[in-house]
């Protein structure tokens, strides 16, 4: 394990902005998310949970894919670029470093979606293990240890001085370049690290939610969750609003639209719901009709559908966005608390 | 809430009604869903209480599609987002049994949050005491440090459309504040200052669509913005102009008719004071139009579909 | 927008709605009479000022208007008897919002021009492209995405 | 530092160019599409798909009828019923669109079809997904058994590719066609009736593997029709279409249950549909 | 996708010295969809228009955008050379290069790209051109005129005369109106009841009319050509058809002390009465609110009187129903009580009288037989003042702020009138303007001052009140600068004129729309003085505004040219570029309605299949009938889903002609 030896983040910081782009958690419009690391931003690696997830850096909410020239009879197809500067994203929780292996499993999946693939190409992952979980987390029921998150390099913070760790290649290399700034830590640092993980770990075991049962959700009982007569009540006072979505850091449902510029056609991607009631719409009809059914794909598709394709990895990683944000106050919590009853 | 109870007890009793939209408890102490109850599932769970905020009126538009009677608190704030539904025939009032309950302004948990608070494991109401448990130790706030933003400016405590209420005497204890404050000082700003104000705020939209859905007021069938016929269907602010542009238009469309309830504000994930733009047209509509309060009955035509002769001309925008 | 080389000066994009019945045809008399206006002025031609849709401004300035101006009947004399009330308390709003919005708010008008009121028409234009020309390009409002 | 890949990517069309328009029905035509070049666009087998997109107006799937065999040209029958296909109908020769494919699976014409009986069962514009497979089979005649293709349609002009199943596939050995019309009609002497009381008339044997495609009210019926002549849902084939962007398994539109229709079909067995949420 | 050609013209030099036209056409060949351009020298002329009948036959056009004057010069024309060639007229578009670009700009190549941008926008919207065929509707060739004063009479006899049966419909037991009362006319002064009577009798009398008296509107639904009106025929207690009119009933009638109404309420009649004598139709009415039958159940001698058995105790209100292909407002005046003005003493001292109750004292069938008697006593006053503009012209809100038009012409006959007759009587006017601009107006003024002599003050009068047994009248004398008292044995009040009460439920009935004063308002203040903006519906007299007699009776001849204009036609076709409401994206919120200045808008509830176990679901929609709707498009702004559009000037289009030319 290795240290920050000064007591200044910036001093990391702008190190690292030196060489390439930076992301941490900074405040904008009294909301945290992650932006491009400046001496003028207000950085906040105190908050918990972003707003929106890490994953907007990888999967954006949206994305030019392509351009189209039209004239006449013809179509000229304008391909983005094949290159891309690497960054460094700062700061990324346990919850969220998991889902990027959830993320990984549907968009580099055979056929690769370059575009997400060459952002993950290019970033550097370096996480803050927790230090004060709230209530609306639950990450260590799905197995994640909020000390000891993925991602390229592990940070931890104990009293004011930053440890790190490096995980990967891509960290051991990055690690590499920062070395004036690190040193090895003590047995003694170590220890200190050690002990306050425990003690988050501890807060976390007495969390309200620390104790939700994830395991009846096995593929051969899809389809008796699927009819399960609770859905009736779970979904009843559901917006049909997109925050649960887009809060969460593993949905990766989209859109692909075209623009009309005036010039061109851009044809982009942009974060989609399944909640919407637009999104399985067709000319010829609905396959979901209700909201009901909207409501229940998305928790379906977290705890059973995708588990199914994916070794039995639940697409939720427990952070409790959806928790806070629901205006309505319904949430994969409740709704696996309700399911479990059965 | 005991007499609630028991009120909406005898009148699910006595066949009044078949149904009950209220509020339901949910994990925390704090977290408030909107429920429907029925003689079935017994009122299990129904709570009324300082975190019982979000407004009912608009689940009245699909409640009063189904047969028989549905029966709603109605909070003083959100009765007159029912007389706009009302008005604009969205519900069928035959099918809507209203109780009207008190209010003494609702306790926000983001508030008890931006405290510094986190970790709750229990918050506990005792008069003016918020007594709060976490998992890092526990504190006691004062209930009027914590009220909901929209309490503070609450238009009164009236239930303006009802079958019948319950009266409670207790208060909130607050000095209301301004209603247009906010707007007055987002007024005295630079034009510049101004935009860079409404920039940093709404360039943190995620078109989440919260703010639209919650809305008792904007129950269009088929909202323009999932209209790809009408040109200007957008999923995601793909461009700064597109942030701007669905706010501006959500606040025009609701311009006259807005009630002021203050959800949208509430359930915006990022926060963004949305309501400062509704209250802006409010604002504008008072003073150039003369007083009106949307919902107030269900038949006054609001100030975009009515003018005098001598109306103000446009040009008091760009003269003052 | 178009930056003329030479001169260097500014050439706005100037989208003026004019109702059919009263604006239109004094733009019609204004160009009878030869009372020139610079050419950055393009005109829509709408039934009523009524039927200007805040979204057709926004529209406008998202496409790269750097002005936008409604003309219609003087009040009472509204072909439809009613339109341009309605009209002008429809633009107050939008305008109010976009000025509290923070941009500029001299980017955008309403005038009232008769059908007998070329002249008034010709200066109404002359004035308000000035006036625009002053603010120089419309940076705030505007989609990105759309310039060339 | 850059890092770099290869933008090889699904979501990137190629540019197809519309070479000949031939209209089937008064609401069908049929797209002959290859690349600028004049080469195939790519190589796909019975039943997989394609997205056709006019950018600015719209993408769309749809499958591909011809066979795999053609190198000439890829075919597209397009029904007008939106925006996007009222545009590709008002196209003319000459004109681009953009093309992205071969999507989704595809029928077992190379392994389980081997050696059996196929019955081929089509309605409306149902026949366009299953017409690839039959041309497939007429191509490699040897491998297969008796073929009995039945088809339906509202009317004489309402049936694609007329001319073709009445006169070219009956030509070739063991292949039969069997075609109804909804009502009776002059100039119509053949069988006049819907399809699934067609199929239970022709009474085929159980033997047979069954390929089926139309508008969901004939699929209902005529599955149970096959049922009653004693087939099981292992022996039948179908394909199916819902609201698709993507077209490979990521954007989440045609999720159902823990497949993609875009990837994980269009084609399923029955037994296989029985299995999922019926949300389709 | 679209076949477009784009026709640029070159007006002669008009276009062509300023624009270059060539280039123009060159442009738009690249625009999306267009598939020919050219240019020519005058597309309007016949050639021209060949020119673009051929180009749409040879290459299967779609739609057609002609760069070209004012679409307010010839947009009509090309439309019809395009419907010659097959195409819906409405699939094209006019670019207005000549008074929009080539006549204000000076510099070519400015005003060419300016043209070439105005062109491009036509393109855009061309292509969301979708055809459009304007609605037809059948005309009721019958016209309902509600009022029978000179203005309803007027007009109903010139329709009538024209062939269409017309019904008058008047809330009084005998149509005349107002100007029954009168006694005699300014300037020329010959006898209002000598003109008006013969007027009557051809009203009543005339094959083509039906009157309706005693009648009142119920309920009107429709709109133009197709009215449905409802009319209540209150129950006279007297059969039309039996009463012979001798009106023996009337004499006997023992309850004889009800105010006169059409004598201002100055003499008495019956509880069975016929308003005057040359009432027509001259059949009694009973008041059953007066008569001793209905209130006691007892009495019965006007039955037993009639020979002809006419009296019909049982009768009942009737409520007809009758078909209308255009309707015209009569509805006239009435004069204030000025009863507010109670410095000027009216509902105190019986001497104080209006100036139509004074009419009434002039006239030789008035209640004192012509001779100038007063109230009070009955004596013939000697010192008569008259106070103008009571309730005329002012601010406050007990008074109308327009002029009543006629009252200093009246007042001014009113004066010569009395000295004609009683030369000894002292005439005093308080006038604050006098105005006569009329046809012989002024000489009639000049000749009551210079020669009759009578008393012309300027000022207003602030009091009256009473004194040994004398009418104080107090006032200011502007031009004297001096307060005077005149002593006055009466005071007669030009009181102001306003529209009848029964005006409003009719306008709102009609969705005829009214100033704030409730007088009609008419569909252009200039050119369509005739027609309330409610088509359809037409003015006549004085509940559109003051006027005096041949003003109202040219009106009402006007309005009648309008009608017969209407009733001409077999169809009507309509505007087809009018509101239309996607009933799929309709909230049925009523606020399109809210703004609809025609009451084009109503609503349905209507079912619709729906996705889930209901299948079915009732909304309620809007539907425009595109007959009334005329295509303001307050409506689609108002829409917040935009469900309702505006065909011809679509979101969409109007949209595309936004980004081409902010291109």
């Amino acid at each position: 394990m290795l240290k920050f030896t000064s007591d200044q983040m910036s001093t990391l910081f702008s190190a690292i902005s030196a060489m390439k782009t930076l992301y941490v958690p900074v405040e904008k419009g009294g909301e945290v998310t992650f932006g491009v690391w400046s001496e003028t931003e207000k950085v906040r690696l105190d908050a918990l949970k972003t707003v929106k997830s890490a994953k907007d850096l990888f999967f954006p909410q949206a994305e030019t894919m392509m351009g189209f020239k039209m004239e006449g009879k013809n179509i000229e197809i304008q391909v983005p670029e094949e290159k891309m500067d690497e960054f460094v994203v700062f700061g990324v929780r346990a919850c969220d470093a998991k889902s990027f292996e959830v993320l990984d499993n549907v968009f580099l999946a055979e056929p690769v979606d370059t575009y997400y693939a060459l952002r993950r190409k290019s970033g550097i992952v370096i996480c803050a293990a927790c230090t004060r979980p709230e209530e609306s987390c639950f990450c260590n029921v799905f197995g994640i240890d909020a000390t000891a998150p993925a991602g390229d390099i592990v940070t931890w913070t104990v009293d004011g001085t930053l440890y790190w760790e490096a995980k990967t290649e891509k960290g051991e290399a990055f690690t590499a370049q920062l070395s004036e700034y690190l040193a090895e830590a003590t047995a003694e640092e170590e220890a200190a690290v050690a002990a306050q993980n425990e003690a988050v770990k501890a807060i976390i075991a007495k969390l309200p939610y620390a104790n939700l049962k994830v395991d009846g959700f096995t593929g051969d009982r899809m389809m008796e969750y699927f009819n399960s007569p609770k859905w009736a009540e779970l979904y009843q006072a559901c917006l049909g609003c997109g925050t649960c979505t887009f809060v969460c850091p593993t949905c990766q449902c989209y859109d692909i639209r075209d623009y009309d510029t005036g010039h061109g056609i851009q044809r982009y991607r942009c974060w989609d719901s399944c909640m919407y009631s637009e999104f399985t719409k067709m000319a010829g009809g609905q396959p979901r009709l209700t909201q009901l059914e909207r409501f229940r794909q998305r928790f379906m598709h977290k705890l059973l559908y995708y588990p199914m394709n994916n070794n039995g990895l639940f697409s939720c990683v427990g952070c409790g966005r959806c928790v806070n944000k629901c205006p309505i106050s319904m949430n994969i919590a409740k709704v696996i608390k309700a399911l479990g009853d059965e | 809430m005991q007499g609630i109870i028991e009120k909406v007890t005898e009148l699910l009793d006595n066949g009044t009604v078949d149904r009950v939209l209220a509020w339901k408890a949910g994990e925390f102490s704090y977290d408030r869903t909107p429920a429907v109850f029925d003689k079935e599932s017994g009122l299990y769970g129904l709570v009324y209480d300082s975190f019982c905020v979000n407004n009912l009126s608009k689940y009245l538009i699909e409640e009063s599609k189904k047969d028989g009677k549905v029966l709603v608190l109605m909070k003083p704030c959100d009765s007159y987002g029912l007389n706009m539904l009302i008005k604009e025939h969205r519900v069928d009032r035959e099918k809507i049994y209203v109780l009207g309950v008190p209010c003494k302004c609702k306790v926000s948990v983001d508030k008890i949050k931006a405290t510094g608070l986190t970790g709750i494991l229990d918050i506990v109401e005792e008069g003016n005491d918020i007594k709060v448990t976490t998992v890092y130790g526990d504190t006691t706030l004062d209930r009027k440090d914590v009220l909901c933003d929209k309490c503070m400016v609450c238009k009164d405590k009236v239930v303006v459309v009802y079958d019948e209420k319950i009266e409670s005497d207790e208060t909130a204890g607050i000095e209301k504040l301004d209603r247009m404050a906010e707007v007055e000082a987002l007024e005295a700003m630079t034009p510049d200052e101004r935009f860079n104000f409404w920039r940093s705020q709404l360039s943190k939209c995620i078109r989440c669509n919260a703010c639209r859905n919650v809305c008792p007021i904007c129950s269009c069938t088929k909202c323009v913005f999932d209209n790809d016929n009408t040109g200007i269907s957008s999923k995601a602010n793909v461009d700064s102009f597109e942030e701007n542009m669905f706010h501006i238009v959500r606040a025009y469309h609701v311009a006259g008719r807005c009630t002021d309830c203050g959800e949208c504000s509430r359930v915006c994930p990022q926060n963004i004071p949305l309501h400062l733009l509704n209250r802006k047209f409010i604002k504008e509509m008072n003073e150039l139009y003369g007083t009106y309060q949307a919902g107030t009955d269900a038949e006054a035509k609001d100030p975009l579909t009515a003018f005098t002769k001598e109306d103000a001309e446009p040009s008091v925008i760009y003269n003052r | 927008m178009q930056v003329n080389e030479s001169s260097k000066e500014f050439k706005p994009c100037i989208v003026a709605f004019c109702c059919n019945w009263c604006s239109y045809a004094g733009a019609d008399l204004a160009g009878s009479n030869r009372l020139s206006y610079p050419a950055d002025v393009k005109i829509i031609r709408v039934p009523c000022s009524c039927r200007v849709n805040p979204l057709f401004i926004l529209r406008a300035f998202q496409r790269g208007a750097d002005g936008v101006i409604l003309c219609g009947c003087h009040p009472g004399d509204c072909h439809y008897t009613t339109g341009n009330y309605y009209a002008r308390r429809r633009m107050t709003m939008l305008f109010s919002m976009l000025d509290y919005l923070g941009i500029e708010k001299e980017r955008t008008r309403v005038e009232w021009v008769s059908a007998a009121e070329g002249a008034k028409f010709a200066a109404t234009m002359n004035d308000f492209i000035s006036t625009v020309q002053s603010l120089g390009e419309n940076r705030k409002l505007r989609d990105l995405r759309c310039k060339e | 530092m850059m890092s770099e890949i290869t933008r090889e990517d699904m979501h990137i069309p190629k540019i197809g160019i519309v070479r000949e328009i031939i209209q089937e029905t008064p609401d069908v035509k049929t797209f002959r599409i290859n690349a600028p070049d004049g080469s195939p666009l790519f190589d796909h087998m019975p039943g997989q798909c394609a997205m056709i997109s006019v950018p600015g107006v719209g993408e769309g799937m749809f499958s591909i009828p011809s066979s795999p065999t053609n190198r000439e040209y890829m075919e597209f029958s397009i029904k007008m019923c939106g925006c996007l296909t009222s545009w590709l109908h008002s196209m003319e020769p000459g004109q681009m669109v953009t093309v992205r494919g071969p999507l989704g699976n595809h029928f077992p014409v190379e392994n389980e079809f081997i050696g059996k009986d196929i019955l081929v069962i089509g309605g409306g514009i149902g026949i366009a997904p299953v017409r690839s497979v039959v041309k497939y089979m007429l191509d490699h005649r040897q491998d297969y058994g008796r073929i009995d293709v039945v088809y339906g349609a509202r009317s004489k002009e309402d049936l694609v590719y007329y001319e073709e199943m009445s006169k070219e596939w009956p030509k070739v050995p063991n292949t039969y066609v069997h075609l109804t019309i909804d009502r009776e009609q002059e100039g119509w002497d053949g069988p006049v009736g819907f399809v699934p009381n067609y199929v239970k008339e022709l009474n085929f044997p159980t033997d047979k593997t069954v390929i089926m495609c139309g508008p969901p009210i004939m699929i209902k019926f005529t599955l149970a029709g096959l049922m009653e002549l004693g087939f099981q849902k292992e022996q039948v084939y179908t394909t199916m279409e819902l609201r698709m962007k993507c077209g490979i398994g990521k954007c989440g539109r045609c999720n159902i249950g823990s497949k993609y229709v875009c990837k994980d079909g269009p084609v399923f067995r029955f037994d296989e549909l029985d299995e999922l949420p019926n949300e389709y | 996708m679209h076949k477009i050609g784009v026709f640029v013209c070159w007006c002669g030099s008009n276009i062509a010295a300023t624009v270059d036209v060539k280039a123009v056409a060159e442009a738009a060949s690249k625009e999306p969809c267009v598939v020919y351009a050219t240019d020519y020298q005058y597309m309007c002329s016949e050639s021209g228009q060949n020119l673009i009948i051929d180009a749409i036959k040879e290459h299967n056009l779609t739609g057609v955008v002609i760069c070209s004057c004012s679409p307010r010069m010839h947009e009509t024309t090309f439309r019809k050379a395009a419907q010659k060639a097959g195409l819906n007229p409405y699939m094209v578009e006019i670019a207005n290069i000549r008074e929009q670009c080539s006549w204000i700009h000076k510099d070519m190549a400015e005003a060419t790209a300016k043209a070439i941008v105005l062109a491009r926008a036509a393109i855009a919207k061309v292509q969301l051109n979708k055809p459009l065929i304007a609605g037809e509707s059948e005309v009721t060739k019958r016209c309902l005129v509600i009022g029978g004063g000179i203005a309803g009479i007027q007009t109903a006899l010139d329709v009538a005369e024209a062939g269409f049966p017309v019904d008058i419909v008047e809330k009084k037991p005998t149509i005349g109106g107002k100007m029954a009362q009168l006694d005699k006319t300014f300037p020329t002064l010959d006898c209002a009841a000598c003109i008006l009577t013969p007027r009557m009798v051809e009203a009543g009398a005339h094959e083509n009319i039906t009157l309706h008296t005693y009648s009142e509107v119920e309920e009107v639904s429709g709109f133009v050509g197709n009215f449905t009106v409802k009319i209540r025929k209150k129950a006279r207690k007297v059969k039309m058809d039996l009463c012979t009119g001798c009106g023996l009933c009337t004499e006997k009638c023992p309850m004889k002390k009800q105010p006169n109404e059409f004598n201002m309420g100055l003499d008495k009649r019956g509880a069975i009465y016929i308003p005057f004598a040359q009432a027509v139709p001259k059949v009694p009415v009973i008041d059953v609110e007066a008569c001793l039958k209905f209130k006691t159940g007892k009495c019965g001698i006007c039955s037993k009187v009639c020979t002809a058995g006419a009296i019909d105790y049982e009768q009942q209100d009737e409520i007809i129903e009758q078909k209308y292909g255009a309707i015209v407002l009569a509805t006239g005046f009435d004069q204030i009580k000025p009863t507010k003005f109670g410095e000027l003493g009216y509902s105190q001292y019986p001497d104080v009288v209006t100036s139509l109750e004074y009419e009434r004292l002039m006239n030789a069938a008035g209640p004192t037989k012509g001779h100038l008697l007063r109230p009070s006593d009955g004596k013939p006053p000697k010192e008569i003042v008259f106070v103008q503009c009571v309730g005329s012209r002012g601010q406050s809100c007990r008074d109308k702020s327009y002029c009543s038009k006629v009252c200093c012409m009246y007042t001014a006959k009113h004066a010569i009138l009395t000295k004609d007759h009683y030369p000894d009587t002292n005439i005093h006017v308080f006038y604050i303007d006098e105005r006569t601009p009329g046809k012989n107006f002024d000489e009639f003024y000049r000749r009551a001052v210079e020669q009759y002599g009578v008393d012309y003050i300027k000022g207003q009068v602030g009091k009256v009140y009473e004194e040994n047994g004398k009418l104080m009248v107090q006032g200011s004398d502007l031009l004297a600068n001096e307060q005077i008292t005149l002593a006055a044995d009466m005071v007669v009040l030009a009181a102001a004129i306003e529209p009848d009460k029964t005006a409003r439920s009719l306008g709102t009935m009609l969705t005829a729309s009214m100033d704030t004063n409730d007088f009609f308002t008419e569909a252009h203040a200039k050119l369509r003085p005739v027609e309330s903006p409610t088509a359809g519906v037409f003015l006549s007299g004085m509940c559109q505004g003051p006027k005096d007699i041949p003003e109202t009776v040219s009106q009402a001849g006007a309005a009648a040219v309008k009608v017969i204009g209407l009733l001409t036609k077999d169809k009507l076709l309509g505007n087809p570029c009018v509101a239309h409401s996607d009933e799929m994206l309709c909230n049925g919120c009523s606020q399109c309605a809210r703004v609809c200045p025609y009451g084009a808008i109503t609503y349905v509830d209507k079912e619709f299949r729906v996705p889930g176990p209901k299948r079915v679901e009732t909304r309620r929609v809007a539907v425009v009938n595109e007959a009334v709707c005329q295509g303001c498009g307050a409506c689609t702004v108002t829409c917040p889903s935009t469900a309702m559009d505006l065909k011809g000037f679509s979101n969409r289009q109007i949209m595309s002609e936004v980004d081409a030319i902010c291109k």
